[in-house]
């Protein structure tokens, strides 16, 4: 049976750093909640919802089950409440939750909330050390920083990537995010200052790196028949799937993401796309350190290995490009933890439904995907593909 | 729900008390895993999703389902850990085939650390008010115990007993964590917790591991010819801060039980459930459960209990499995009762006969990190293939 | 909005130990590493040697039981030299690496070191993808992957 | 359990630097001044404040101030010393065996979870005869405050 599922509201609250964070957790949450339903509209409320899908990660909230102790999940009306915690894929893993549980008829209208996860943390990267497998990996010291270092100083090496390449496709993000309103860090930082801002581990500069961010991003499914009720412009979920790797370094070649590359191999055949250059028109990828995004552009399928750095020099995935790729500013500039991750999924439907603000607005976009990344060493991927 | 996904086989290991077990978390899910695949004949790569039941406030491990998710055949699969009760892990796998996204589910958990419970229940509180008061889960279980004995003037003996028919059942399940007759005078006889519960009356914390392999219709014919079929299922949550009576009137129970017993077309539950599993980590909620699930009226479990019904050969046996007294696994305590029911529904259970048993009702929540404020329930209607 | 004036912040920690016991192939590996050998263990499924020792194959999901005593040495599959200081993390500049033991079919992290710099910046051209390292022992081996203290270059 | 084993131990260690927004940052400034600040939600009253109203998440009306003094809806009697996440520098916990009690300050739809001592006696049995659900409690304020739950020392009963 068929039955199709579709985004039908977006909700973000503003961004600010983790430090200047004045809100109380419970509040970010429930301002996420409201945006969404204010998003919908036709008196849209908690009763109206089945189920809420909560994606953080426990240890950065600085309380264990952070959705218990949050009565703006629907908890007063004693909805169904999951707490989805994949790591850096908990918000690509929530919104597969949402969309099965629509999908399959147990439920009509979900919410999937990313949320404002970081906002408790004092040093992100000694929470992040704690994800290291104890006793094996965890004495090192590595933090996700220094993960993300051996991936690209690997990939440096094996194509000859230049300090310019990481740094131009930084520059990209930074200079979207100066035009959208829900980012961190809207500093529109050129290549120039990208390459003199300080190293930080091997061979990545303090802004190819993201943020620590506040702020919660959700979104609100239904299904066919409801969304047809609550929207004129629903986009449609085509598929959505994950990939799980070892916990430790285990098989890694760490000169690509290899994961995600036989994940969209198997999500593209659920959506009928057959050449991504061609099939997509937007993407929004995961990129808290800048990098990533031309190891997901070889993984993906944009071009062979080794030429994603001329995909950007092209301007082949900028704004007005072939396939336009993350113009959000993606996590470089805003990265609150797991609202990240939902804010991929967000970003490409606000695409989708034509309602980009910032002069960002992708023409006539029909098909968009949408990547998360987490755990251990990249442990998990998550690749959705939406469509009008 | 009738006949579309089935639990077609499970895997478990002998529970026993903390750091006990001798595996790590991997090792102990590997056991499990692999035992659940190769009762039906099947292989890892017949897998399509694996899900995952477990905390990193229990792990000791940020993202801990990175250790659990390859154990259970996650390798090159897709993969979720929900952090919520095992019901909700079911539910998932239940939605993912529904949806036709995949034919073979494993759903795992297991318990291998020892830690400071207390430390641990106390940091799921709020930080603002609960936290620094130091609630823990075992002051939330005296706090209910109160309400329940003082509301119907049970008599202290009557936790002594539901106690004692726990551990006579624990006594004579090879997989339970405690095998003690433990007698009411024991009982009696141990020191104050939480008042008014007794040391023996609240469930030490178990380490094991449990797995289930969950089928579509077609799938599950393939593999078995004793499914147990899946036929509802019923999630809610309660809220964090509330009046006394919104904290303790377990309105998330009865309605939970009531979507389940609507989806699974069940009218009468007394008439047609032929024994539970309840999530009960101090004896006496076991009786406060049985009420708000609706098998009798408020305050009179206790005759149930003192008839005997409710025991091994009683007419409605609950927690034959020696219940959360006997077996208190914070990540697998769950899994661990669906897998006792649907050992029950097969009648598998050596010195024990439920043989024309048919449907069986399992009540997971994570009422274990904390039973006042924030509990999740879940119910799960099971009913024995033709 | 939200008059900001009353916002207070709350400071706290969380400082909890968590104990386990680890089976067999763990124990036999670090009690390797006591005995200043680095053991691997050989799937029987997929012939795949595993460095460090692993209770299963990922790959196959069987369990492995075949031993296998490797040279030592490695090789950096990739590294990262870290050069900025990290509440609760090791001082910079540190050198941290994917090392694979000679044919294993999985790599493990490990602290690269030995590695004679006056600048920082150098151990980024002096340290080689492809490089061979050999372990350097602690003087007092309890069963831990620090009982290798870090790999250095072989001909260091 | 086989003999080749090995026990291995290690840490969960983070800090934390968590924002209490203005509605239990008032609260908490009004425990400093030994007042009990409360507000009106969707015309519902909470002692202490709610930040948003959990049905129709709109923000709170209006303020609201107190004395404190409240009822027992539950309880129970702590046998155990709770060994919590350190929150204040010193532990200012009370005593085993001490009473944890459910009070429902005024006319609040929220109850408050606390310490209720002022029994003179310390056996278990005792103090479980000597409180009646429903008796009134007020606070006991600490002499030293830091703006935290724990200026309020513990509710005593209302003789």
């Amino acid at each position: 049976m068929d039955r199709k599922v579709a985004v039908v509201g977006v909700g973000n609250t503003s961004y600010t750093s983790a430090k200047r964070e004045t809100r109380e957790r419970t509040e970010v949450s429930a301002d996420c909640i409201k945006a969404g339903f204010d998003f919908v509209g036709k008196g849209l409320s908690m009763d109206d919802v089945d189920s809420i899908f909560y994606a953080s990660v426990d240890a950065f909230e600085g309380v264990q089950r952070p959705d218990r102790s949050m009565d703006c999940l629907g908890q007063s009306l004693n909805k169904a409440t999951f707490f989805v915690h994949t790591g850096g894929t908990a918000g690509g893993s929530a919104f597969k939750e949402a969309y099965h549980s629509v999908k399959s008829g147990l439920c009509d209208i979900v919410i999937a909330l990313g949320a404002s996860t970081t906002s408790a943390t004092v040093e992100a990267q000694q929470i992040l050390n704690s994800a290291s497998p104890p006793l094996i990996e965890k004495p090192f010291g590595a933090g996700a920083i220094h993960m993300a270092g051996y991936y690209l100083m690997r990939y440096k090496a094996d194509y000859n990537i230049t300090a310019e390449d990481f740094a131009m496709v930084a520059a990209k993000s930074h200079k979207h995010a100066v035009n959208n309103p829900y980012a961190h860090i809207r500093k529109g930082f050129t290549v120039e200052e990208i390459l003199a801002s300080p190293m930080v581990c091997s061979p990545i500069h303090l802004y190819e790196i993201c943020p620590v961010s506040a702020g919660a991003t959700c979104v609100i499914m239904a299904s066919e028949e409801k969304a047809k009720e609550l929207s004129d412009t629903p986009v449609w979920i085509k598929a959505i799937d994950s990939i799980s790797n070892t916990f430790l370094a285990g098989y890694r070649p760490f000169t690509s993401f290899y994961k995600l590359e036989i994940l969209a191999k198997r999500v593209y055949e659920k959506a009928g796309i057959k050449n991504p250059l061609e099939d997509i028109d937007y993407a929004e990828l995961f990129n808290p350190f800048a990098g990533f995004e031309l190891l997901e552009y070889e993984a993906l399928g944009f071009c062979d290995k080794g030429d994603a750095p001329k995909l950007v020099r092209d301007g082949i995935t900028d704004y007005g490009g072939k396939l336009p790729c993350t113009l959000s500013g993606g996590t470089l500039c805003t990265n609150s933890g797991i609202s990240a991750s939902m804010s991929r999924h967000a970003e490409t439907v606000l695409q989708l439904m034509g309602k980009v603000e910032g002069g960002r607005q992708v023409k006539n976009a029909k098909t968009g995907i949408a990547h998360s990344w987490g755990g251990n060493m990249g442990q998990f991927h998550t690749l959705c593909v939406l469509s009008v | 729900m009738k006949n579309k996904v089935a639990i077609v086989s499970c895997g478990i290991i002998k529970y026993e008390g903390q750091n006990e077990l001798g595996m790590w978390n991997d090792e102990a899910t590997f056991k499990v895993s692999k035992m659940a695949l190769d009762n039906v004949g099947a292989e890892k790569d017949d897998l399509d999703f694996v899900v995952i039941s477990t905390m990193d406030g229990l792990d000791g491990i940020t993202i801990s389902n990175g250790l659990l998710a390859p154990a259970a055949g996650a390798y090159n699969k897709s993969s979720v850990r929900i952090e919520t009760t095992g019901v909700h892990c079911i539910f998932s796998a239940v939605a993912d085939i529904l949806s036709g996204n995949s034919n073979l589910v494993m759903v795992a958990s297991s318990d291998t650390l020892e830690m400071d419970f207390g430390y641990v229940t106390n940091f799921n509180q709020d930080v603002y008010f609960r936290g620094p008061v130091g609630f823990n889960a075992s002051q939330s279980y005296g706090m209910l115990a109160m309400d329940y004995l003082k509301k119907h003037n049970i008599d202290e003996k009557d936790y002594a007993r539901i106690a004692n028919k726990n551990y006579l059942a624990g006594a004579v399940n090879p997989y339970a964590h405690i095998n003690k007759k433990y007698s009411t005078e024991e009982i009696m006889a141990s020191p104050y917790v939480n008042w008014p519960l007794r040391s023996l009356e609240i469930g030490k914390i178990s380490n094991g591991a449990v797995a289930c392999l969950i089928a579509s219709e077609e799938k599950a014919k393939e593999l078995t010819d004793n499914p147990v079929w899946i036929s509802g299922i019923g999630l809610t949550s309660s809220q964090y801060l509330g009046s006394w009576k919104e904290l303790s009137d377990m309105k998330a129970i009865k309605k939970a039980c009531k979507k389940a017993s609507d989806m699974a077309g069940i009218k009468d539950l007394k008439k047609e459930i032929d024994l539970m599993e309840i999530t009960a980590p101090f004896a006496p909620f076991e009786l406060i459960a049985m009420e708000s699930l609706g098998f009798c009226e408020e305050g009179k479990a206790v005759d149930m209990l003192n008839n005997g019904d409710t025991s091994i050969g009683g007419t409605l046996p609950v927690n034959l499995s020696g219940g959360g007294l006997c077996t208190n696994a914070p990540n697998s305590g769950g899994l661990f009762r669906v897998v006792q029911a649907v050992k029950q529904l097969n009648n598998e259970l050596d010195g024990v006969n439920t043989e024309n048993m048919e449907k069986a009702l399992v009540h997971d929540s994570d009422m274990f990190i904390g039973a006042v404020g924030g509990v999740s329930h879940g119910v799960l209607m099971l009913e024995k293939g033709e | 909005m939200q008059d900001i004036s009353y916002n207070k912040r709350f400071e706290y920690n969380w400082d909890v130990p968590f104990k386990v016991t680890l089976g067999e192939s763990y124990f036999r590996f670090l009690d390797g590493l006591k005995n200043k050998k680095i053991l691997g263990n050989i799937c029987p499924k997929c012939n795949g040697l595993h460095v460090p020792a692993r209770p299963f194959c990922d790959k196959c999901l069987v369990e492995i039981t075949k031993w296998y005593e490797t040279s030592g040495i490695v090789t950096i599959e990739s590294f990262s030299v870290t050069y900025v200081k990290f509440l609760g993390l090791p001082d910079p500049p540190h050198i941290t690496g994917i090392v694979r033991a000679e044919n294993a079919v999985t790599s493990f992290l490990h602290q690269i070191g030995g590695i004679p710099y006056d600048e920082p910046k150098e151990l980024d051209e002096k340290t080689k993808i492809g490089m061979k390292l050999k372990p350097v022992w602690a003087e007092k081996r309890i069963g831990d992957i620090q009982d290798i203290l870090y790999f250095t270059p072989v001909d260091a | 359990m086989s003999n080749n084993v090995i026990k291995k131990e290690w840490r969960f260690n983070f800090d934390f630097s968590v924002a209490s927004g203005e509605t239990y940052g008032r609260f908490f400034k009004g425990l400093n001044d030994k007042k009990i600040i409360g507000n009106i939600c969707n015309n519902r009253t909470f002692y202490p404040p709610k930040p948003f109203c959990d049905k129709t998440l709109k923000p709170p009306d209006a303020w609201l101030e107190c004395d404190g003094a409240g009822i027992v809806e539950a309880f129970t009697i702590c046998c155990e010393k709770s060994n919590g996440v350190k929150f204040s520098k010193t532990d200012k916990k009370p005593d085993v065996p001490y009473v944890l009690g459910v009070i429902k300050i005024k006319d609040s739809e929220h109850c408050i979870i606390h310490f209720i001592s002022g029994f003179e006696t310390k056996d278990v049995s005792e103090i479980a005869d000597k409180i009646e659900i429903g008796m009134k409690v007020k606070p006991v304020w600490a002499t030293k405050r830091e703006g935290e739950i724990l200026d309020i020392e513990y509710f005593e009963p209302v003789i």
